[in-house]
Order: structure tokens, then sequence, then C-alpha cells
């Protein structure tokens, strides 16, 4: 179903390039617009660099620009959309802060005959033409539920730390936990606090907790920072272990906690492929042609402590 | 003599004006110099050369004889010289001990600040100047009076031999100043030189020992105090001859404007009565802390009452803030410039006319131009000194800050207005044509209550006079050949 | 009087307001970076520039009438965002019709403003204080609202507001800001009401001797700089088509700084509209030129910082020099 | 005579404190929420409050400082992140002893503080766009250093700093904080650097009079901000066991606030450090009660303002009470 060139695309006119390359062009200027200088968007960059230098192989230059907004706010980040679409490039690729607040921007963008495009994080009612990420995030929740359920024998206090309340891919992992959780008569939420997305928050909001709770059993942590706050606080208090950790967490970090037998559960995706596939993915678009999937879901794999050493440094 | 502090041809410029242009100026060890002008004369931006906080754009300075650079206050202080500011210049927020010995702590063997001893030491400098307050009391509870003082004592204990005093005695009472000039004399004679700044001549008279007049930036007379009259060195000011005010008799119709009944604030005064006839202009004589400047802040609005009565032509009215105050016809010129008196950053213009922009206000706008033109007219006619009237109000000498002040209230065309020290750090001459502005008004049908600490001013201004003394009305007189000495006897009495 | 003229005339040179020096340091990096990179100068970049900048520029307003008074508004997140989810979530869930909705939700922006003032001047209360508190509790109120959740399906007409460009060149929400700032450059220039706001901040003693009503004023001027909040809520939710709960939340400090910039005092009694123009301007030209030149984003805050210190830089070198 | 010590003793009832009159309304909130909930005045509860608590007070003493001088510094949050993050990347790529590390980090800190102090006083800049724009430079540094990424494998005898625990009561930073605030107290109350402190802040006119070389003190004063807040930076960084980019990211309001709250003025001249710690506990008790008291996070921002201006309203009924 792939080549379909009957897209109507502007860009797809110049037919300069030759044809053994595949492509129609032999130079593309990208942009990557993550959610914010973050080091998980680095690991986004690796998979990046690796689709440019093997296409750089077959002679086809790909220029790319990354301009994560400084801090993850999404005026700030529609403002850099509208910055790079002045520079008329060849595709841009968005990791959504908040996809109906970009919705319009992208739409008026794709009107205008810009290729947008969105990774980690989707806009989709948009007129976007490619998302590559993971949608599942209430599915996730649920999962992990069932997994904490059933090593804690379906009983127990857990408490949730929720990340940044205005995010939809926090909210939908924390309903999807309550929801299964909810299945357990033997189980209860006792607590359920934003931490903002921060180390410094999650560690203080877990040691509140722990001085609240003395029978929890299992905190459950939405954002990557989540699980490494509430590690630092059991390790602190000397109840790494006795209180399971589960959650998203991905980095080293996360990965040496899990190691040590802090943590106990945490969903992982595979980041550069991220990056490795939408740069495929924006060329083909460029090219005015669909891509072989218009939405690419990159699996997330769990790590516990049995398969964490793939993936310690 | 030797020559202890040698100025030569300094000149500074300030955006639109010379304030001082080529002048000289030389004090001798141990004598008490006089320096003396017309508001924004440059009195003060010399002496403020001197201590380092304006840097002269010519000229230059010597100190015992060796020239000297002094950049900074901090300069001048190591070279002895100490400055009692024309304007008050104390932090608020920490005590008076702690005024007096900023920047000259007083510290025990381990280098911290030994607060016992400051506190000590405060009170006796304090008790040679004649003051009886609390060391420990934090300065924005003081009165202006003692903040002065306080000031005064800040410079003895730095134990500079170059001692300025821009109008110390401006916010004293004639007691306190007497008690002031005693201790410059003395001061004198154990060796030190002084440079007194006053618009008080018969002070300047009987304490200097030489004197410097300027005038417009320029030194224009240097002479023995010992050779000069009162009248001579009104001219040297002025630049010319000039007619003195006189007594004038006149008949007030006994038509009652305010009458005041009973009033009293709790601490400040109490079952303070009096009336005010229409034109009439009402003296309020008293000595310090009789609590006119509290009287006049309740009459005003600015605090409540705690008792009593007022009422303005026979109708009892309650004025609770001063804006119903000024919609009643009545204006107000505090006795604090600075803090009460004046918007500093904003302009002579804006100052002025800050409370007739609602008559300003026609066609939708406010008419920048009837400003400009009300502004310019009280500017020629009280004769205020300066550049434009964009000028930012903060930037013009004490005095033509007053006569701003007073503008306002003209401008305004107010029914009634309560003067608090009106002429404070105004000069001869001017005082006198703001005597005559006073007159002029209430021949104009204003009514005017002139709060004053001088008591010639009183006796020649006012058809009557209250004296006030510890918050208690002592008497009320007709002003029919009263002599100062009536005053003092009333207060007493 | 030949003395003074002179003198007069170094005295404007030197004496050029921040608003005028900040244009110049723009107008010459916009012209430098517009002929290295013409899509700086493209008409689809101006336009959508200038709406960027309106947003903030807007709420700069009121925080330039509060700075003018000597205080500071930190409400104006919590304002904002509040006023942009009850206005959508009006529009949304009852039947008012969405032009009743933005009106009811500008008076709700303009007593929410009032009752800062109100604390601030009966109760003598820090501004400060009180608007972080005042703005921690709008915020709040959001979050109550909406659960963290946007709200979605707003009419047309509505969105229109944020989303409409006349002539293909004028976004709305620029209309909007360029008809706010000269209206308030008339209030502050040419009616009592404005020029209070400068006595009030010139000295607040001073100002209730010669008959202001000193906490009318002030309780006013938090209501307009809630209601500029509000205005800029609105219109950024119908520009964004949806009602987000973070809407706002970053706009405190660049409207603090946009009014500094443009030469505003955070001590009352010296500013403009016309400055905090220039400063939201300023500001909003350097974010789009870190992404036009392709500065590295590691980069960007370093950039930023020294970009506006240069430019305060260069307007202070004058009063450094005029000084003593 | 009579007069004055009457008056005397009325303003002493009235003039108690603000940070008396908010530790009055802290012990009572802490006595009730305790009878509620035992769990607050645990031991386990209140060793770790008293970690939590320390990092953002640390920084508000030399907010203080700042403060009292008439300044403010916005640029703590990106020095103290900045610290952190250096201090880390010492220790785990040069060879260089972890003391050592943390000493050369301080130093640096200083005389970036002391840039923020030179800037203000010799350019006559503004102290909130200075700090403001600097604090961008300094956060900026952060990005350039990590691209955002943590720095891992600090020595352990450095996240004992962050992380010990004295005689399983008193955490470290705790400890820091109380010599912090004892030296801080010292310094302000009995040395003539001190003193000057208020004095530039009370008058600055009347400061240099007296010989205080005002551009001196102001320029030390900024620097010993930036220390402390690369102290805190440092020790937060220690107790995370990595360095985070995001230290201290959102410490400048805070700090600010609980500067205020104990009744540090922001036109300078007014304060003290114990307010300062006040205000910071003060905080840090209600951050903490939000969690013990299972309130909703949705109602949280709700609540944290009604009692921050429920704190400061208190505080204010007496000024309010002796005013005219
Ligand atoms: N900081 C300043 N900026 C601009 N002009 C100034 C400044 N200080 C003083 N001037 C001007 O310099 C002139 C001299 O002022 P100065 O204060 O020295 O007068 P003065 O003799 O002390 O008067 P007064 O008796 O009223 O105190 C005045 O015209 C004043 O407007
Ligand atoms: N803010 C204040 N706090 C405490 N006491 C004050 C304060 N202001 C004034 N006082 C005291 O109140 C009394 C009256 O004040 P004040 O000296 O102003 O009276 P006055 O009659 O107007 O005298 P004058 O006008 O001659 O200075 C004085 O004893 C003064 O010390
Ligand atoms: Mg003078
Ligand atoms: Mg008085």
């Amino acid at each position: 179903t792939g080549n379909d060139a009957s897209s109507g695309s502007s860009q797809g006119g110049s037919q300069a390039g030759d044809s053994a390359t595949g492509y129609n062009k032999t130079e593309y200027n990208l942009v990557f617009i993550p959610k914010l200088v973050h080091e998980w968007y680095e690991d986004v960059k690796i998979g990046v660099d690796k689709a440019v230098a093997e296409l750089a192989e077959k002679g086809i230059t790909v220029n790319y620009s990354w301009e994560p907004p400084a801090d993850a706010v999404v005026t700030e980040q529609i403002a850099k959309i509208e910055a790079a679409a002045s520079k008329n490039p060849d595709g841009i690729a968005v990791a959504i802060i908040d996809a109906s607040a970009s919705t319009t921007v992208i739409n008026e963008l794709v009107d205008q005959g810009i290729n947008v495009t969105t990774f980690d994080n989707d806009a989709p009612d948009s007129k976007r033409k490619y998302y590559c990420g993971h949608s599942t995030n209430y599915e996730d929740g649920v999962e992990i539920a069932e997994r904490l359920a059933k090593s804690l024998n379906e009983e127990g206090e857990v408490a949730i730390l929720a990340g940044t309340l205005s995010a939809i891919n926090h909210q939908e992992r924390v309903k999807g936990f309550e929801d299964t959780i909810a299945k357990y008569p033997n189980m209860s939420i006792v607590d359920k606090q934003a931490d903002e997305d921060s180390i410094e928050i999650a560690l203080n909001v877990t040691e509140g907790y722990l001085a609240t709770y003395p029978n929890l059993k299992a905190i459950y942590g939405v954002n990557a920072a989540s699980p490494i706050g509430a590690a630092r606080a059991l390790k602190d208090a000397n109840k790494a272990g006795d209180i399971k950790i589960v959650g998203m967490g991905e980095n080293d970090e996360a990965m040496q906690y899990m190691d040590e037998g802090t943590i106990e559960l945490s969903r992982k995706k595979d980041v550069p492929t991220y990056g490795y596939n939408i740069v495929y993915a924006m060329l083909e678009i460029a090219d005015g042609r669909t891509p072989a999937k218009v939405a690419d879901e990159i699996p997330a794999i769990f790590v516990t402590k049995d398969n964490v050493s793939e993936f310690l440094n | 003599m030797e020559k202890m502090l040698e100025m030569s041809t300094v000149t500074k410029t300030f955006p639109g004006v010379i304030a001082l242009n080529k002048v000289d100026f030389c004090i001798e060890k141990g004598e008490i110099h006089a320096l003396i002008g017309e508001n924004g004369a440059g009195k003060s931006t010399l002496m403020k050369v001197l201590m380092g906080m304006y840097r002269c754009d010519e000229g230059c300075i010597k100190v015992c004889g060796d020239d000297v650079c002094i950049s900074t206050p901090s300069d001048a202080i190591k070279l002895g010289i100490g400055m009692v500011p024309q304007e008050l210049n104390l932090n608020p927020y920490i005590s008076a001990a702690e005024n007096i010995f900023l920047g000259n702590e007083i510290k025990n063997k381990l280098g911290s600040i030994d607060w016992k001893k400051t506190n000590l030491e405060a009170a006796k400098v304090l008790r040679t100047i004649g003051v009886n307050i609390n060391p420990r009391t934090i300065v924005n509870k003081l009165s202006v009076a003692q903040q002065q003082l306080i000031q005064i004592a800040r410079v003895l204990t730095t134990g500079a031999d170059i001692l300025i005093f821009d109008e110390p005695t401006a916010s004293l009472t004639s007691s306190e100043a007497e008690f002031l000039l005693t201790l410059m004399k003395k001061l004198r004679d154990s060796g030190k030189s002084l440079v007194f700044i006053s618009h008080h001549l018969e002070e300047l008279l009987s304490t200097s020992d030489r004197i410097t007049v300027l005038r417009d930036g320029c030194t224009v007379y240097v002479g023995d105090t010992k050779d000069v009259t009162k009248d001579f060195l009104i001219e040297k000011m002025a630049g010319k001859k000039v007619e003195k005010l006189k007594k004038e008799e006149r008949k007030i119709e006994d038509v009652e404007y305010l009458r005041v009944e009973n009033l009293s604030r709790k601490g400040e005064f109490s079952d303070v009565s009096f009336d005010v006839k229409k034109g009439e202009i009402f003296g309020i004589g008293g000595l310090v802390g009789s609590g006119r400047t509290e009287l006049a802040n309740a009459i005003f609005g600015l605090t409540k009452k705690s008792n009593g009565k007022i009422y303005l032509e026979e109708k009892e009215i309650e004025i609770n803030s001063p804006s119903k105050a000024i919609s009643l016809g009545i204006g107000y010129v505090p006795e604090e410039r600075r803090s009460y008196g004046i918007f500093p950053i904003l302009s002579v213009m804006e100052n002025m006319v800050v409370s007739i922009y609602d008559i300003l206000f026609k066609r939708a706008k406010i008419q920048n131009k009837n400003a400009r033109k009300i502004t310019e007219e009280h500017i020629k006619k009280m004769r205020i000194r300066t550049p434009s009237t964009k000028t930012p109000i903060q930037s013009l000498s004490g005095g033509n800050q007053q006569k701003v002040i007073l503008s306002r209230w003209m401008a305004k065309d107010v029914d009634l207005l309560i003067l608090d020290e009106p002429t404070r750090g105004i000069d001869v001459n001017a005082k006198g044509e703001i005597y005559e502005l006073i007159r002029k008004m209430t021949q104009q049908g204003m009514t005017v209550i002139i709060i004053s600490s001088e008591h010639d001013e009183l006796l020649l201004l006012s058809d009557r006079l209250m004296i006030m003394h510890e918050g208690k009305v002592k008497g009320i007189r007709e002003n029919v050949n009263l002599e100062q000495q009536d005053i003092l006897e009333m207060a007493f009495k | 009087m030949n003395k003074s003229a002179s003198a007069r005339k170094r005295f404007n040179i030197l004496d050029m307001p921040t608003a005028g020096m900040i244009s110049i340091v723009l107008v010459v990096l916009c012209v430098v970076v517009g002929s290295i990179k013409p899509a700086f100068l493209s008409q689809y970049n101006l336009t959508t520039l200038s709406r960027t900048i309106s947003f903030t520029t807007m709420v700069a307003f009121g925080q330039t009438l509060v700075l003018l008074t000597g205080g500071i508004d930190l409400s104006v997140a919590g304002v904002a965002g509040m006023s942009g989810i009850l206005s959508a979530w009006l529009m949304v869930n009852t039947s008012i019709p969405w032009w009743l909705a933005i009106i009811l939700v500008l008076v709700l922006a303009f007593i929410c403003g009032s009752i800062n003032g109100i604390l601030i001047t009966k109760m003598n209360m820090v501004p400060f204080v009180v608007t972080l508190a005042t703005g921690s509790i709008f915020t709040g109120i959001i979050y109550v609202v909406t659960k963290g959740s946007p709200i979605m399906g707003m009419p047309a007409q509505a969105t229109k507001l944020g989303q409409g460009i006349l002539f293909k060149v004028l976004p709305y929400p620029a209309i909007a800001m360029i008809v706010l700032a000269l209206l308030g450059t008339y209030v502050l220039r040419y009616t009592p009401f404005g020029r209070y706001i400068y006595a009030v901040g010139g000295n607040q003693n001073a100002a209730s001797i010669a008959g202001i009503k000193v906490n009318k004023v002030t309780t006013m001027v938090y209501g307009l700089s809630a209601s500029m909040a509000g205005i800029a809520g609105i219109l950024m939710t119908c520009r964004l088509g949806t009602a987000q709960p973070t809407v706002g939340a970053d706009w405190v400090m660049p409207s603090v700084t946009a009014a500094c910039i443009g030469g505003t005092s955070l001590a009352g009694g010296r500013g403009s509209i016309v400055g905090a123009v220039v400063g939201g301007i300023f500001m909003g030209v350097i974010q789009n030129l870190i992404v036009i030149l392709q500065i590295s984003p590691y980069w960007e805050k370093v950039i930023t910082g020294l970009v506006i210190l240069a430019a305060i830089a260069i307007d202070r070198l004058k009063a450094v020099r005029s000084n003593t």
C-alpha cells in the first residue's frame, strides 16, 4: 500500500533526484521540535542520527535542526513550530506537549503545504501526516496494575505519584491503573498527588506517604521522574524492596535503581526507534508518498530485575 | 590663619542648569563660615561636591593645603569632612543609636558590634546636643525635629574636623536651634571648622565669623560677618534692592468660615476649639511637640479624630479622607515635604497640576497645553527656578520644591488652605513673596490657617493667633501689638 | 537662557527613554538577521510572530499599570488560565452565547483583580505575597473545574477571535493588542485616572494629600491588570481552539520582564505602555530568532540571557555616562 | 515621658514582628493537624520534612540579604542548578577530590553572583532584569554541559552530605541550614557588614553619606546570595545522588515568598534571617500537610493560596488596627 504518489503534495514537483536512491531529491531539510531539552529526547536523537548516517551513505543529505523549547510550555512550542515553518522545511516533527492546543497550528501549516508529523505524543485529531510513538497509555496503566496486583497477592495499599495534572498521558496512565486496582477488593489506592515531573517533588511527596501510610505496599509513578524520586525516598527510609515501586522509569538512573531492587517494574520504550522511523517517514512524505504506516506504534517492554541487565550501561 | 579647606573654580552642571559656575570657597581653621544664597543658588550642590556626592565638572579642592580627590563620601569622611544634609537622610527602619554610629560602629574585641556600648554612647551624644530620646527608638517613630537632631549627632561622632551644616535649624524650634548654635560655637572654639547654611539671617549674623554669598552659582561676596548687615546680605543675595514687607492691619468681616469644637485625638491633642473667619489668616504657634501638625492632619482627614466636631460655614461636616476635605474646598501643605509633599520623580508640571486634573480634563482628554500654561504662570509668579516644566521635581533645590507645592493649591483655587511650616527652607526674599501671595489670596476670599514655628512670621502675617502647648490651646488673640515675648508667655502660662 | 538651551539639547540625547533605546537595538537586530536569513522577514513569519507576541504583551500592559503604582501582579497567570477555562466552559456547557460568556468572564477577572487590590490596600498586605497566593487560588480553580483536561468544542465564532487574520496579514490578537496599547496610552496620558496612577506610584502619601483616592486607584489598577490577563487568556484559548489548563501559566515573568525592558520601574512612578510593547516585541523576537538562526537549543537560554543583558547594557551606558 | 512609656508598651503588642505572628499561626496549625493526624508529628515525618525545607530556606537566606538591599535575585535557580551540575561533573569527570570540587564551585557561584552585583551597581541596571538574564545564562550552562541528562556516579562521601542524618534525627542539610541561619543572623546583627546591608536598603543616600561603600556591599550581597543558592544546589544534588539538570529550577519564587512571609520587605531595609526560616518552614509545612491530610491534588493550589493569605491576613490585622 506504500508508494501512493497520488497525494497532492506540492513538494513532489522536483524530480531532479536520481531514482536510484528511491528519493526525489538529494537534500532534505527537517526540523524536530521535542517537548523540551531532556535526556529522553537525546535518545530519540540517536535514532535520528542513525537514519541520517544511513541515508548519507546512499547519497542523500539530510540536514536537520533540533529545536526543543527550553521548558515544556505549549505556547512556547507553538511559537517554535510557527518559527520553524517560516523556514519552509521539508518536514517538521513535533513531540506534542498538548494535543488539542497544537491541533489548530498543525492544521494551518498542513493546509499551507508544510508536512507536519508527530512523534512521542500525538495530536490525533489534527491533519498531521504521520505519527510515531506510543499511545497505549491507558493500557499501560492497566498492565502495570495487573502485574502489581499479582506480585502483591492482590492485597495492600497503593499510592500514586500522578505526574503533571494537565498531561493527558499521565491522566490516562493513572486512569488505567485506578480502574484496574478497583477490581481487586483487597487493594486500595490511598492517595494520589501531583509531582509536576520533578524528582524533588516526587521525593517529598513519597516521604509524606511514608509518614502517613505505615501499611503502604506499593507506589506507582506515572512519569520518568516519579519512580526515581520514590526510590530515593525508600532508600533513605531503609524501605527499599519492602514497598514496591512500579511505573514509567526509563533512563539509566531508573535502571540502576532496578538493578539494586529498589524499583520493581518499569515500562520502557525503544526510544531511538522513534527517531529512526520518523526520518524515513518524513522523507517519504516530502516526496509526496504516504509512508508505510501512518501511525507507527513503538512497542514498550517491561523491565524487571530479570532483564534489567540488558539495559545497564 | 590656617586654610582648612580651599575649593577653587568649582563648576557643576546638571541637565538644563549650571548649578555652580567657577565658585571659589575657602574656610579657615576654627571658624564658622556662613554660606548663604537664594533657593537654588547652589549652596547644597557645592557642599555635595565637597562630600563627593557629585563629581564637579571642573575645579579643585585642597584640604589642609593638599590637593585631594574626593569621588565618594567615604573619601570625604577619610579626609575628616562630615555633613548634616539638608534633606533628612537617615535609615528609617533602624534605631537612633545605630543611625548615629552608622559607618563608625563601636566594636568589641571580637570585631562584632557592641550594642550596649553603642546605645550608651549614643545617649551621651544626644545629651550633648540637648535631646532626650531613647537611643533604641526606631527612627521612623521620631518627629522631624528629632530626626534632624540625630543627623547632627551623627556628624559629631565621626570626629570630623570640617563640619557642614546644611540648614540644620530649618525644622527645629527656637530653643532647640539656640542650643545647636551654642554647640556650634563650642565646636568652633575647640578648633573645628564649620560651614553653616541657613536662611535665618539673624542666626548667621550672630553665629558665624565669615560669610560667603552665592548667587546663581557664582560667588558674589566673601567677607567678615562683623562687616555686614542683614539688609546688605539680602541685597547681595537678590542682586537688587528688596522692599521689606510690613505688618498690615486688616479688617476682617465677622463671618465664620470654619469652626472646630472640642477636637481631640488620643495622645496628640485634646479639647481644641477655635473658629476661623472668612478671608482671615489664622496663625497657630507653639513649641515643638505642641500637636499642631497632628491637629492639621486630623482636620484634613489624614487621621481620625477621637472626639469633637468640625463646622464649615456653620454646617457640621465629617471629614474622613483628604479627598473629602479637598472636595469641601480645603487644601493642605504638609510639614514634611519629602515624604508627604512631592512626587520626587515626576515633573514640576505634574507636581503642580496633580490636584486639578479633573478640571483640566476636557473634551475626553487632559488639556496638556492648559496644564503647561498654568505651570508656566506659576513658575513665573513664584519665581521658581527650574530648567523646564518637565524637570523632575527632585532635582530642584529644596526651596523651589516648596514653591511648587504652594502653587499646587493656588492652581486648585481652594477656599481654605492649611499651611504647615510653609516657608521652611525658603530664602528671605522668596518668603516675602510668599507672604505677599498669601495676603493676595485672602484678599480674593481665601481663608488661610498657617502653622509656623517662626514667630515673627506669624506676627507679620496673621490676623489672629492661637498658641498651643502640649496638645492644648493656650489662648487665641487678635494680632494687635503682639510681640514674640507675648507668645512665649501665652505658651507657658 | 542661552546656557540652558545648549544644556537642554545634550539632555535630550542622553535622556532618550529606555523604550527608544531598546527599539533601536531591536531594529538593528531585525535588519541584521533579516539580511542573513530572509525567512525572518517573510510575511508568514511576521504575521505569526505578531500573534505570538500579542498575548504576553497584553498581559504586560496590565502589569505595567500595576508596576507604575509600585506593586507587582503575580496572579496574572492564574487569572489568564482561569478566564480561558471558564469562558470555554460557559460556551460549551451552557446556552449562554459566546460573546456573553466572554464578557461575564472578563467581569469576573476584573473582580478577582479587585480582590487583590482590596487586600493590598485595605489590609495593607504586600502585593508580592497577595498576588502569589491569589494566583495560586485562581490556578487551583482551573484544576478543580477541569481536573487537568482541556475543554473542547468551543464555537467557531469564538475561536475565530484567536485564529482569524485580517487581510491575511494582521492576526486578530495582534489587533486586540494594538487597540489596547492605544487605549492604554490614552488613559495613562490623557485621563486623570492615568495620571493618578503615576502619582500613586511616585509617592503614595503625597498622592493622598493631593486628594487622590489612593485605595480606589490601586484597586482599579489591579482589576485592570486582571482584565488584561483575562483578555489574553481568552484570546489564547480561542487561538488554541480548546481551553488548556496551562494557558498563561508562564506569563508572569515575561510580563514583568517586558515592562522592565521597556523602561518601567519596579519602584513605581515610571513607565509606559509603549515600553511594554517594545519589551514584549523584543522578547518575542529573540525567541523567534533563535529558531530562525538555528541556534542550538542547548545554547538558547545562554543566548537569550546575553541578548537581554546586552540590550539593557546599551540602554544603561548613556545613564552611566551622564551620571555624576 | 509618661506618654512615651505607655506608648512604648502599646507599641510592643501591636508591633510583634511578622515572623513572630507567622510562627504562632504555624504552631497552631501544627498542633491542630498533629492532633488529627499523629503521623504529622512522627519523628520520621519531622526529620524528612526538615530536610525538604532546608534547601529552599537556605536559598531564602541569600534572597533575604538581597531583598534587604532593596533588590531581588532571580538567578538563584540558575546558580543552584549550575552548581549542582558542575560539582557533580568535576567529581565524576576529573580527579579533583569531592570537597575541592565543592569549594571550587562555590567560589564560582560567588563570582557569578558578584557579576550580578557589578552589573547592578556599576551599570546601574535593574536587579530584576539583570538577575533574570544571568539566571537564564546559568540555566543555559546546565543544558550546554548536560544536554538535559543527569550526571551519575557521584562519590559516596559527597552524597552522604545530602543523605546523611545525624543521630537519625537531624539530616545534614538541615544542620547546614541551622548553621547558616545562626551565622547569617550573627552577621546581620553584629557585624558592620550586616548593618550596612540594612543601611543600604533603608536609605541608599544616607548610607552613602555615612561613608558606606554601597556598591561593594551590594556586590557582596549578590555574591553571597549566589553562594547560598550554590550550597543548596550542591546539597540537593548530593541528596538525590545524581546531578539533575532541574535542581533548583523552582526555587526562585519560594525563596522570595519565604522571605516575604517572614516579614522581609521587598522595598529593602527590613527583614531577618529568622523571618526566612519561619517563612520557609511555613511553606514546607503547608506542602507536607497537603499530603498528610490527603487533600485532593486538584484542590492543592487553592488550599495553599488560602492558607498563605490567611496567615498574612492574621499578621496584618494588627497593623490595620494600629493604623490611623
Ligand atoms: N540632582 C540634580 N539634578 C539636576 N539639577 C539639580 C540637582 N541638584 C541640584 N540641581 C539644581 O542645581 C541648582 C542648585 O541647587 P542647590 O540644591 O544647590 O540649591 P541651594 O542653594 O541649596 O538651594 P536651597 O536653599 O533651596 O536649598 C538648582 O537650580 C537645582 O535645580
Ligand atoms: N510618627 C510618630 N511616632 C511617635 N511619636 C510621634 C510621631 N510623630 C510625632 N510624634 C510626637 O508627637 C509630638 C508632636 O509632634 P510634632 O513635633 O510634629 O508637633 P508640632 O506641634 O507640629 O510641632 P512642630 O510643628 O513644631 O514640629 C512630638 O512629641 C513628637 O515626638
Ligand atoms: Mg540646599
Ligand atoms: Mg509640626
